[in-house]
């Protein structure tokens, strides 16, 4: 049981890794993403072939995937220079992150396609015994988790983490005190998806497999699930709130032994709805989440 | 430097060790009486009409087994679950069965994602990986032994169906329609090839995605062309809402098709009704109805002597050959009796085809060449399976008639 | 004198934390017109907008004729004829003229057909009919947004400084068209900048200063005060003097 | 070439009651509903439970679904966006996306993922300017253009549609004039759930009706409601076809599977160079 327990914690990592950027795009820059699964695939796609076309080796894949993602959501940032309403850049992101998902399903080429990309090589892989392995990836995910927790708290402190939340209070105010939005949009943006591209590499070292059908609508359900948890803009609530939803979505695999009369359609569906309607409760009664965003005591 | 940083991410992995606890051993028989065998079967998404009967099948097989006194004189205890179709969760399941439940032997894993996410798992962990799925990449590379295919590979299918057009239905023109999906490209690329080699025109090729809003632009530029006729592969949803749109739009090519589309246990015709259906080939690998095995097996599930079981006899025959293999290794772990898969499925040795009785002979230290529900259960060394075949049939009036069975 | 259509007592009301009306009182007899004036930041479209229902009264009783108005939504006030006027977006821009006063007519005055009497108030209306209204003039939205408002036949018309950005010729031609609302028995309560323009034809004034009223004497008397200068020219000295009296 | 632009115009058609849902929740409630897709899933299964299930026939399945679906839209919004209305639109689009999962799943609880298809003849097409037309595409055209003018006819023509443009123009200004929000806003979603209930039906008679078939069209209904300017019915109308036919003639030039990429540079277009849309006014939030 310990090392599913483990297993399970490093996919909870990368998940909250995955929330983070979510919140650091949306919860504090108030540029919602609703084409995270998308660029999530792309990380993970980038990262692998770096690693199985370019022999890069995990750190470097994981680079690359990270530059890929950051550059790809600055360009998709830099759509909003004439509207910065928050419900047409949902809309790009949709699009965007749909056409990504289609790329990595049509360009055999590239992608090998339906059939996926397999045998996706681990980092020290040879040199540590697999049964001492995924103790090794564990404690990589952790210190990826909490280096990105740190970048994060610490970009939020900085006169560019103020920025960042004028830019979502109001653009307008932010623009009128001298402050170029749509370059600090861009930033925003990009910075998040670098993180969305670590997020996953993981996913692809953790698989060592990766196909299109991984890369659904349950990621984007999840993510803002953990983010309104957590508290829009708490990077530690996040990560918390990552943590429950996930325990949550694998504790509800047990229904079934629970209910027995419900199919695994139907419970794959409940765990859906599950986590819409508490998405919508938590905006009702708990708007602020669980956490509060950091503020600087004026 | 690079030496140093490996030593520091090592001592990182032991920290994490140390803080968690010891390091499990990967060795069934530290797990006690039972012999654990995880089952992956598909419950949900395309292949979800399919997983109910697989986990019965497992489940009497298993019974069977235990009842003829098991496997080393142990129990064979499942751990059934739903893959939902999905890579992700088979992989995870995977490390499940591996880690939690010790087991040494991975069944079910019908899709091909299913088989690819779970592959590297397998030959890591040194736990045998018995797939149903179909595509070549399964199976391809170095497997180590721990990949075994109880299924037709897709090349099989393409050359299968492509003779008996060529030979039996004399389509002159054909055109070709498939969802883009890992088991469907490596048909159609051998369909084409032979059609072309026997001097037939394929007027059109084309492939398209699950889930798309309309295939009315697909539809129109490959039936447009007006071949005698179209070879579709893929699934269920997307040949629903092609063939609507193909009878809508009044061409008349003859349509041919994978079982899994045009019957689905029924479900195909249900959907858009017998006039559509209507005249429709479908191909698909099953078993050897005729073979005393599949009798046996049917006997088993107790079901009438017609009944047409696709997939659940691949599961009966996982089980079977992989106890075999461990009764015939004198031992539970893969690695010893993944090299014994062979042996057991290929012979030498006299051609059983129950498994309780064939349990017999390798007890008592005989050689035995089993024979399946789903196949006569020979194996090339990389682990696909030969001597399965497939059958055809015709939708007349609403109900697909069995035209022919055909091994390649 | 007469009876007050509209009576106002101790109002208290505001955004966020704090109030912006620090208790005001003001009676509107029937069938006069009373202008309030004063600085910016006085509060006064606060007033107005309290008195339509837009914003919450915190404290105090707002009277229509006797009936207290307090907890009726802005729409049922309107019906129980406390017309308002707001300063800007005063129409539906997209709209055309004839569904702007439809509109009015229906909801406003429950499907009741515009009368006569109004219609010939605005005769330069029926000309854009079909025209949309944010294409008109400053000054025919000005009257549009009238004859809207006065579909219901209200008591108590209120104008959000309807002078605002108009030429001084269309300016008096707008306080002379108030005066004929007024006329038909509409008793007007008006917010304007422009004092001594308003002033000519309202019969009260009141000045707020700071959330309170800081006087409110018979319009002529207010046009000869000499802080009246300073005052509408946004001069806080009145306000000044007050804060000290309050200290 | 005309045969593919008429699939086309089919195409737009059936995009336009989706577009026109979705522009005039947004023109009254300023936000963007991402759980249309799931919306038309359920009405269309409401419709299938009617037709397959109680045997009615479709003609008289279809619009009680859609009726049905109206009523279900108010009951959502009093328990779901209600409680969001003062939050802004950012709030409410995610709470849409998340109504979304739920509807699109419940779906799937009830009905698994297997296709399904109504109870109906399938007719064989007739030719009309050596173009093949059947009865369907037929019904949807007609199905369509109707909604179009009853809905055009309702927001110019009668009270209520004026007090909805009136909402949409200016909120508080409508308050003044003594419309009661309430009550239209109650209006806007009985008539998004009827045309999304429609909408749902004509997708599933298209196709098949399985759990995904109304997200599946998410992108380009916004494409249409975007291109003709979000709260503008006439723009999703136009918009809808222009996106419809021009994806179905894009398969002549660029792979079929990458159709979904014409409304997406639509989109982008659009938002860099006109982002009002064709007919919409440049909107301010207020």
């Amino acid at each position: 049981m310990i090392s599913f327990l483990i297993l399970m914690s490093i996919v909870v990592c990368f998940s909250a890794i995955l929330a983070l950027a979510l919140n650091f795009q949306w919860g504090q820059g108030g540029m919602v993403n609703f084409g995270l699964t998308g660029f999530y695939a792309l990380g993970a796609y980038a990262a692998a072939l770096l690693m199985l076309k370019a022999g890069a080796n995990t750190f470097f894949a994981a680079l690359g995937a990270m530059a890929v993602v950051g550059v790809v959501c600055g360009l998709v940032a830099l759509i909003t220079l004439r509207v910065t309403e928050e419900d047409y850049f949902a809309i790009v992101t949709l699009g965007v992150g749909e056409m990504l998902r289609l790329l990595a399903l049509n360009e055999d080429w590239l992608t090998k396609g339906a059939l996926g990309l397999a045998g996706i090589p681990r980092p020290f892989g040879d040199s540590i015994a697999p049964d001492q392995y995924q103790y090794f990836l564990l404690g990589l995910s952790l210190a990826l988790l909490f280096g990105t927790y740190a970048f994060l708290r610490l970009v939020t402190r900085s006169p560019f983490g103020r920025l960042v939340r004028a830019v979502r209070e109001d653009d307008v105010v932010a623009a009128t005190l001298g402050k170029n939005v749509l370059w600090a949009r861009v930033r925003i943006f990009a910075i998040g998806g670098a993180i969305i591209g670590l997020a996953g590499s993981m996913h692809s070292i953790y698989y060592q497999y990766i196909d299109p059908t991984q890369f659904t609508n349950i990621v984007i359900a999840y993510a803002f699930m953990a983010v309104i948890a957590g508290g829009r803009g708490a990077h530690l609530g996040t990560i918390l709130g990552a943590g429950v939803v996930m325990v949550l979505l694998e504790g509800s695999r047990f229904l079934k032994d629970a209910i027995p009369r419900l199919d695994s359609d139907q419970l794959s569906a409940i765990r859906i709805i599950i986590i819409g309607v508490g998405l919508i409760a938590l905006l009702i009664w708990k708007p602020k989440g669980f956490f509060q965003e950091y503020r600087l005591k004026a | 430097m690079q030496k140093n940083r490996r030593h520091v991410i090592k001592s990182i992995g032991a920290a994490a060790a140390s803080a968690i606890g010891a390091p499990y051993l990967n060795l069934a028989h530290a797990q006690g009486a039972s012999i654990p065998i995880g089952v992956a079967l598909p419950m949900t998404g395309n292949a979800g009409a399919y997983g109910p009967d697989m986990a019965e099948a497992a489940k009497r097989t298993a019974a069977k087994i235990n009842a003829a006194g098991g496997v080393l004189g142990r129990k064979l205890e499942l751990f059934i679950e739903d893959s939902e179709s999905s890579a992700a969760v088979a992989a995870n399941l995977s490390q499940k069965f591996i880690n939690v439940h010790k087991a040494q032997a991975l069944v079910g894993y019908w899709g091909t994602p299913e088989g690819m996410s779970s592959r590297p798992i397998a030959i890591q962990n040194k736990t045998v990986l018995m797939v149903s799925s179909a595509a070549n990449a399964i199976t391809e590379g170095d497997t180590q032994g721990y990949v075994w295919r109880f299924q037709m590979k897709a090349t099989d299918w393409g050359i299968v169906i492509s003779r008996a057009t060529i030979d039996k239905l004399g389509f002159k023109s054909v055109g070709v329609m498939g969802l883009q999906n890992a088991f469907v490209l490596p048909i159609m690329k051998v369909f084409e090839e032979k059609m072309k080699a026997a001097g037939r025109t394929v007027v059109d090729s084309l492939i398209y995605n699950p889930e798309q809003p309309s295939y009315r632009a697909e539809v129109e530029r490959v039936f447009g062309k007006k071949p005698d006729a179209v070879f579709c592969f893929g699934l269920l949803p997307d040949f629903v809402s092609i063939m609507k749109e193909v009878y809508r739009g009044g061409f008349d090519s003859k349509v041919v098709a994978l079982s899994i589309m045009a019957d689905a246990e029924g479900k195909f015709v249900q959907a858009v009704g017998p006039q559509v259906a209507e005249g429709i080939r479908h191909f698909q690998p099953m078993p050897d109805l005729a073979a005393p095995g599949y009798k046996r097996f049917l006997q088993l599930m107790g079901a009438p002597a017609d009944r047409v079981y696709l997939f659940p006899p691949n599961t009966h025959d996982q089980l079977a050959i992989a106890a075999l293999a461990m009764e015939k290794a004198k031992s539970p772990v893969a690695a010893d009796w993944h090299k014994e898969i062979i042996a057991v499925g290929n012979g030498p040795g006299p051609q059983v085809d129950d498994i309780a009785e064939a349990l017999k002979l390798v007890k008592a230290g005989k050689p035995v060449n089993f024979q399946g529900a789903g196949s006569t259960c020979d194996f090339t060394p990389n682990g696909d399976q030969i001597g399965r075949g497939m059958g055809q049939w015709i939708i007349k009036g609403g109900k697909s008639v069995f035209v022919e069975y055909a091994k390649p | 004198m007469s009876a007050n259509v509209l009576s106002v007592t101790g109002l208290h009301a505001g955004y966020g934390a704090g109030d912006i009306l620090k208790g005001i009182d003001v009676a509107l007899p029937q069938g006069r017109i009373v202008t309030v004036i004063g600085p910016n930041g006085s509060g006064k479209s606060t007033f107005v907008k309290t008195l339509a229902g837009l914003l919450p009264a915190r404290q105090g009783r707002i009277e229509l004729e006797g009936a207290a108005l307090n907890d009726l939504s802005p729409p049922r006030r309107v019906r129980a004829g406390l017309a308002y006027v707001p300063q800007e977006y005063n129409v539906f821009r997209n709209l055309t003229v004839l569904e702007n006063l439809k509109i009015a007519c229906e909801f406003m005055g429950r499907g009741r057909r515009m009368d006569d009497e109004v219609v010939s108030l605005f005769p330069e209306l029926n000309a854009f009919h079909g025209k949309k209204a944010g294409n008109l003039s400053g000054g025919q939205r000005q009257m549009l947004a009238f004859a809207c408002a006065l579909t219901v036949r209200p008591k108590v018309l209120m104008l959000d400084e309807p002078s605002a950005g108009l030429s001084p010729l269309l300016m008096s031609e707008l306080f002379d068209r108030v005066k004929k609302v007024n006329s038909l028995g509409v008793s007007v309560l008006m917010i304007e900048q422009n004092a001594v323009e308003a002033l000519r034809i309202s019969d009260t004034c009141i000045v707020l200063a700071g959330g309170r009223v800081r006087a409110c004497a018979p319009a002529g008397e207010v046009l000869g005060m000499k802080e009246l200068n300073s005052l509408y020219l946004g001069d806080t000295s009145l306000d000044e003097k007050a804060q000290r009296v309050d200290a | 070439m005309l045969q593919t632009f008429f699939n086309g115009i089919v195409t737009g058609v059936i995009m336009t009651l989706p577009a026109l849902s979705v522009t005039l929740l947004f023109g009254v409630l300023k936000f963007p509903n991402f759980a249309v897709g799931a919306m038309m899933t359920v009405a269309a299964y409401l419709a299938f439970a009617l037709n397959a299930q109680l045997g009615w026939p479709l003609l008289a399945a279809a619009p009680a679904a859609a009726v049905l679906m109206g009523i279900l839209c108010i009951g959502i919004d009093q328990v779901t966006f209600k409680p969001l209305r003062e939050r802004g639109g950012i709030t409410l689009m995610v709470a849409s996306l998340g109504l979304g999962f739920i509807l699109e799943n419940v779906a799937r609880f009830a009905y698994g993922n297997s296709a399904r298809g109504f109870v109906m003849e399938l007719a064989r097409p007739f030719r009309f300017a050596d173009v093949r037309m059947n009865h369907e595409q037929m019904i949807t055209l007609s199905a369509g253009t109707a909604a179009m003018l009853i809905l055009w006819f309702l927001l110019n023509k009668t009270p209520t549609g004026r007090a909805m443009r009136a909402v949409a123009d200016n909120p508080a200004l409508a308050l003044a004039r003594g419309i009661e929000s309430p009550r239209v806003i109650r209006w806007t979603w009985f008539i998004t759930g009827i045309l999304l209930g429609l909408g749902g039906v004509l997708i599933g008679m298209d196709r098949a009706l399985e759990p995904p078939m109304g997200s599946n069209y998410l992108i380009s209904v916004f494409a249409a409601a975007i291109l003709g300017g979000l709260g503008s019915p006439l723009g999703a109308f136009v918009g809808a076809l222009l996106i419809g036919v021009v994806s179905e003639l894009s398969t002549l030039v660029i792979p079929p599977n990458y159709r979904i990429g014409v409304p997406l540079v639509a989109i982008a277009i659009i938002l860099v160079f006109r982002p009002q849309g064709l007919f919409g006014q440049p909107y301010i939030r207020k």
